[in-house]
């Protein structure tokens, strides 16, 4: 079975400043992947470059054997990619669940033309138990009714990821998950995806600065360091990697 | 093409590179407040046509019933609507700054209320505002300007080097270059945002009361004199990408210049054609304007 | 026009000013059988629509044109060009005026604007570069002055040629003689001619308006006064059809001359050609009977 | 209360129904049906541009260049006897929709800003084409003579829209269609991925809709439902003229959708009534009440930006939150 995930050589520069330069690694079995690594060295710009927010100047990604480092990000998405934004998106006039039931939506232009005229709320009532379900999971689930505007940010942090993990995707990517986010809620959001993980057996890629946290949660760790991935293992041996500690202190 | 037919070609496009000059400089004078409003305050001021207009009327008045001289009336002119300026910025468009929709609702809000008001104060049928750069003629060759086409450029130039000197080389100036790079930035190191967006509304309403003061008196001044002028000056700035003082000054005479040669080759009546064509074929080649840089996120 | 024809039932309306409104009007006056008299718009076409209840006073443009084509042919002022408001007034002109001009006349650059525009300096030079001895200028006062100015400025020296609002005083306010010397217009009222009904009107209508009268003003008196004898002769004030068959028959002799409808209802009064003089005066120039010098135009 | 599905249709149907009882009270005052069909005509363009403005969060202050497109395919194929109302009507909505995708490709991949200026541009173009090309649509004189479709046979009763009121009933008819039309499209798996765009393209985009495609299916959809507008008002009028399609024009689109109220089913039709129905019936708009109306629109601007009816729509919500506010504490 081919890679979920696989980052080759991939480099992007803004003007002067070369961001990613030749980063590269491959995910095979499914886990829970922490990507960390001092400022600067080029984390955000190569999530952005798998999730379509930035075009990479060379290099491929490939997405189950499909590469996708050249498709728009709504192809992406329909091919199994998920991802979170670190300023944590939702759409805040409509109710947390139709947040979530928005995010199972099939959003093919031609079907969704043919739902106007036939009406069908088919997909609605399949999606609403596991939607109630999750929220419930994230304590969401007595604010259903409540638009999403009225949240406060850790609240809007978990519905973010309940609605990307709705449409069951291969790939789900969460930008710095646990930033701003309170110790209670930040148990609650481990407990989530440990559960989630278990119950999909998908791959999730974590960028993050919260050492405990990250350490705590991924199975395996990557390191990236002025644009390439330095280091990549198990949480233990990454903490204790020579290399590693040099490029954090400096 | 026989010799006189190419010595009349040359003539005529001489003149009309003079002509378009005039009503390039024009154009910047209106797209120079723009920019600045916008670039500063993501403000897009709709209503920057009827500032022109007033500008007209104001210096109309100045010189027929005030001072009886046009330079001073232009200098008072700018002052009036720099206040102005300032005094819309604090009612109206300080709120506005984020909800685009709104502010075009706004703007269209002030065209009627400045076009109608300029109908009832002056009456429906235009001014005619006779200064004396206007009925001296300056002979070049076989051609005749009248001097007011050369005080226009002229004054368009002076206005772009003070604008220069004034946002490079005056603390007010940084600061003002500062908030619109990133207000929230700009405002952590002490920069006061409410006095630069009234600053900023100020010199952007002076300018196009200079515009309207200037080509007030060589056509006519009428409550619609904006309309046009405001189209032209938006199509310049997204021809210089929306946010880039360069790119209006050059946005702005190049309007002016393509669309008067245009009128060599095609029907007069399709000049205004020939600049809306071009903005349209430009945004196809380069959707974010000829002079800004992609911005970083633009995939 | 809805308004008036269903709400206050008038019996006769007095005219649209421009042709686009009055075609529009057309139609609701054949529906409601209610007589439209126009005084002021141009469009020949306008009284082509077969419509029995509309009638025009005032002359169109081709038999405005025919005057002054006679005035180029005359002086064989080649090539002729134009400025003319792009709509049906400035394009009906300039399509009228080629029709009627001798086939040795040329014609130079064309020009149209759109109403409200203001720079002529591309037709300015359009018509330099075509070298063109005369320019007719088919619009009314306020781009009229401004279109002449922009030529004298820019030093063309081509015979001008205006239409009917460029020959009253009224334009004199706009431009100062030594622009208007030599230009020709044709003109339904030429104010200060020695006719007795021109005089008579002129003073009644400098004593009310205290301003010198003009065509379009002489036009709708004498439509006013039509609808008047029309509804005598039909002995009612109501029955629009029967005021209607009036009309068509009428014959008046009014300020603009003898008015009598064809048989599209429009009407042929005389048509004049003045010319501005250096002192700000005006003389006739045709027809050739009532040619005088500067000062009686 | 009624289950939540019906309640909007029940509403609709009864708005519905009211429309077409109008000609009987009013049979006798054509210049009353008069202003109400321009209304109509009216409405339909606006309840074409609240479906970009207000439930996509596209601004287009050009769009009354589509209608224009729709009105002379309609008003040219009817005078010329080349088709008779029905698919001249429909060639020109399919025309106005056409323009409205060509115009879509190139110009839905700019910001915001160029969008909207460029969209005014698309505007003055096509007015600037209807004023121009004389032979095709009159050019500034307009095209005048365009007959009125031929009676329709009902059965039980004859529409002849020559009459004020079978005109009416037949922009009545257009009226509701496209009132279902905007219903379906809003309240729909398409609507609801119109509004995520409104609210935000990027996460609309990371949860898998195709913006672009999107936003080209509806420019294109509102483009010919506008279209229709201007072939019905050509119609009713019986003459096409460059002015009613020109940027006056747009503006006054544009506040008529956003003063209604724009992301609302009934906005753009208060807003037609307001601003066609009202001036109409006072005729002259001169210039003083033109000052004050603009300046209604600035404190409009500052205070309501949801328009007259989010302001009726918070009122009544207010008003219910207050009832039910009493209810409970009647029970606790």
């Amino acid at each position: 079975m081919s890679d979920i995930l696989e980052v080759d050589s991939v480099s992007k520069s803004f003007g002067g400043v070369r961001a990613v330069d030749g980063a590269s690694f491959r995910i095979g079995a499914p886990g829970i992947y922490g990507l960390i690594g001092p400022n600067g060295a080029g984390k955000t710009t190569l999530f952005d470059v798998i999730c379509g927010r930035q075009f990479a100047d060379s290099g491929s990604v490939r997405l189950a054997g499909v590469r996708i480092d050249r498709l728009r990000v709504h192809q992406r998405v329909r091919l199994g990619l998920a991802r979170t934004f670190q300023e944590c998106r939702v759409l805040e006039e409509e109710t947390c669940l139709d947040n979530v039931l928005f995010a199972a939506q099939d959003k093919n232009l031609g079907r969704e033309m043919i739902q106007t005229f036939g009406r069908s709320e088919a997909y609605r009532r399949t999606a609403m138990a596991e939607a109630e379900r999750l929220l419930d999971l994230v304590n969401l689930g007595n604010l259903q009714a409540e638009p999403a505007g009225n949240l406060s940010y850790g609240q809007r942090r978990l519905l973010e990821i309940v609605s990307s993990l709705i449409v069951k995707p291969r790939l789900l990517l969460l930008d710095e998950p646990a930033s701003g986010i309170n110790p209670t809620l930040l148990n609650m959001l481990r407990d989530f995806l440990l559960r989630m993980f278990a119950e999909r057996q998908i791959v999730v890629v974590i960028v993050e600065h919260n050492m405990e946290f990250i350490m705590s949660l991924a199975s395996h760790i990557l390191v990236m360091h002025q644009g390439r991935v330095l280091e990549e293992g198990p949480p233990a041996a990454v903490q204790t990697s020579q290399r590693v500690i040099d490029a954090y202190l400096g | 093409m026989p010799a006189s037919g190419i010595r009349f070609a040359v003539t005529a496009l001489l003149e009309q590179i003079v002509n378009g000059m005039m009503m390039g400089a024009i154009y910047v004078l209106v797209a120079l407040g723009m920019v600045l409003i916008f670039g500063v305050m993501e403000v897009l001021n709709f209503a920057h046509g009827v500032l022109f207009m007033a500008g007209g009327y104001l210096c109309d008045v100045f010189v027929v019933h005030a001072t009886g001289s046009y330079p001073l009336a232009v200098v008072l002119t700018m002052v009036t609507l720099a206040i102005v300026g300032m005094a819309l910025e604090r009612t109206v468009f300080r709120r506005l700054r984020v909800n685009l929709p709104m502010q075009i609702v706004a703007s269209l809000g002030l065209i009627l209320i400045a076009e109608n008001g300029a109908v009832l104060l002056f009456g429906p049928s235009a001014l005619q505002l006779s200064v004396p750069s206007v009925r001296s003629l300056v002979r070049v060759g076989e051609l005749s300007f009248t001097v007011q086409h050369f005080i226009i450029v002229g004054a368009t130039v002076v206005s772009i080097g003070a604008l220069h000197v004034f946002l490079h080389h005056t603390r007010f100036g940084t600061a003002l270059r500062a908030t619109s790079q990133n207000a929230e930035a700009a405002r952590v190191i002490g920069i006061d945002s409410a006095s630069i967006y009234r600053i900023t509304f100020a010199v952007a309403c002076a300018l196009a009361g200079l515009g309207g003061a200037l080509l007030g008196p060589l056509f006519l001044i009428s409550p619609q004199m904006g309309d046009l002028p405001l189209l032209k000056g938006l199509t310049a700035i997204v021809l210089g990408g929306m946010a880039s003082i360069p790119g209006a000054i050059v946005g702005g005479f190049a309007i002016g210049i393509v669309e008067a040669v245009s009128t060599l080759f095609i029907a007069t009546e399709y000049r205004d054609m020939v600049v809306f064509t071009v903005l349209i074929a430009i945004l196809l080649m380069r959707p974010w304007g000829l002079f800004s840089v992609r911005v970083r996120g633009d995939a | 026009m809805q308004r008036l024809a269903s709400i206050d039932h008038v019996p006769v309306v007095l005219g649209e000013v421009c042709s686009p409104a009055a075609a529009a009007e057309a139609p609701v006056a054949s529906d409601y059988s209610i007589p439209l008299i126009l005084t002021v718009p141009t469009a020949p076409d306008l009284t082509k629509q077969g419509n029995s209840f509309l009638f025009r006073v005032n002359a169109d443009t081709d038999q405005l044109n025919e005057a002054l084509a006679a005035y180029v042919g005359e002086r064989h002022l080649s090539p002729l060009s134009f400025i003319a408001w792009n709509n049906d007034a400035g394009r009906g002109g300039v399509n009228g005026m080629k029709a009627l001009l001798p086939k040795d006349i040329a014609i130079g650059y064309v020009g149209y604007f759109d109403v409200g525009a203001v720079d002529f300096s591309s037709d300015v030079t359009n018509i330099r570069k075509s070298g063109a001895r005369a320019v007719m200028l088919l619009m009314d006062e306020e781009p009229g002055a401004l279109a002449i100015r922009q030529i004298r400025d820019a030093g063309l020296d081509s015979q001008l040629m205006g239409t009917l609002a460029m020959g009253s005083d009224r334009f004199l306010t706009r431009l100062d003689a030594k622009y208007l010397d030599g230009m020709v217009q044709y003109s339904a009222f030429p104010p200060s001619a020695p006719l007795p009904r021109i005089q008579e009107f002129g003073k009644a209508y400098r004593a009310r308006f205290g301003e010198e009268a003009h065509g379009f003003a002489a036009q709708s008196y004498d439509g006013l006064l039509l609808a008047v004898k029309a509804m005598q002769a039909a002995g009612t004030a109501t029955d629009g059809a029967a005021i209607q068959k009036a009309l068509s028959g009428i014959s008046f002799d009014g300020v603009v001359g003898h008015i009598q409808f064809d048989g599209d209802n429009q009407a042929k009064p005389p048509v004049y050609i003045t010319q501005w003089c250096k002192d700000g005066t005006r003389k006739i120039d045709f027809p050739a009977n009532l040619k005088s010098e500067c000062g009686a135009g | 209360m009624l289950p939540a599905r019906t309640a909007p249709l029940l509403s609709g149907a009864l708005f519905a129904a009211a429309l077409y009882l109008v000609p009987v009270p009013f049979a006798g005052y054509p210049y009353v049906l008069f202003a109400l069909t321009l209304t109509l005509c009216y409405a339909i363009p606006a309840m074409a541009l609240n479906l970009l403005l207000g439930y996509t969060g596209l601004v287009s202050l050009g769009h009354m260049g589509f209608a224009g497109v729709g009105a002379y395919v309609t008003a040219v194929l009817m005078k010329h006897g080349i088709a008779s109302f029905a698919p001249s009507i429909a060639a020109g909505t399919l025309a106005a929709g056409f323009v409205g995708a060509l115009v879509g490709v190139p110009c839905l991949r700019l910001r915001s800003h160029f969008f909207i200026i460029v969209t005014l541009a698309v505007g003055m173009l096509l007015f600037l084409l209807f004023n121009n090309l004389d032979w095709l649509t009159g050019g500034a004189a307009g095209l005048p003579g365009i007959p009125r479709p031929r009676p329709l046979d009902l059965g039980f009763a004859v529409v002849d829209p020559r009459r004020p009121v079978g005109i009416y009933l037949l922009a009545a008819t257009v009226f509701v269609l496209v009132f279902v039309i905007q219903y379906a499209l809003v309240r729909s798996d398409f609507g609801r991925s119109l509004a995520a765009i409104r609210q935000d393209e990027t996460l609309a985009a990371s949860r898998g809709v195709d913006v672009f495609a999107h936003k080209l299916t509806i420019f294109a959809i509102s483009a010919a439902i506008a279209g229709l507008g201007g072939g019905l008002q050509v119609v009713f009028l019986r003459a096409a003229a460059p002015q009613s399609f020109g940027l006056l024009e747009d503006i006054n689109l544009v506040l008529i959708v956003i003063v209604g109220g724009a992301g609302s089913l009934f906005g753009p039709s208060l807003g037609a009534l307001l601003f066609v129905a009202l001036p109409e019936a006072l005729r002259v708009a001169d210039a003083f009440r033109m000052v004050l109306f603009g300046a209604a629109l600035v404190a409009l601007a500052l205070f309501a930006p949801r328009g007259l009816w989010g302001l009726a729509a918070a009122a009544a919500r207010k008003l219910r939150s207050d009832e039910s506010a009493v209810a409970r504490v009647g029970h606790s």
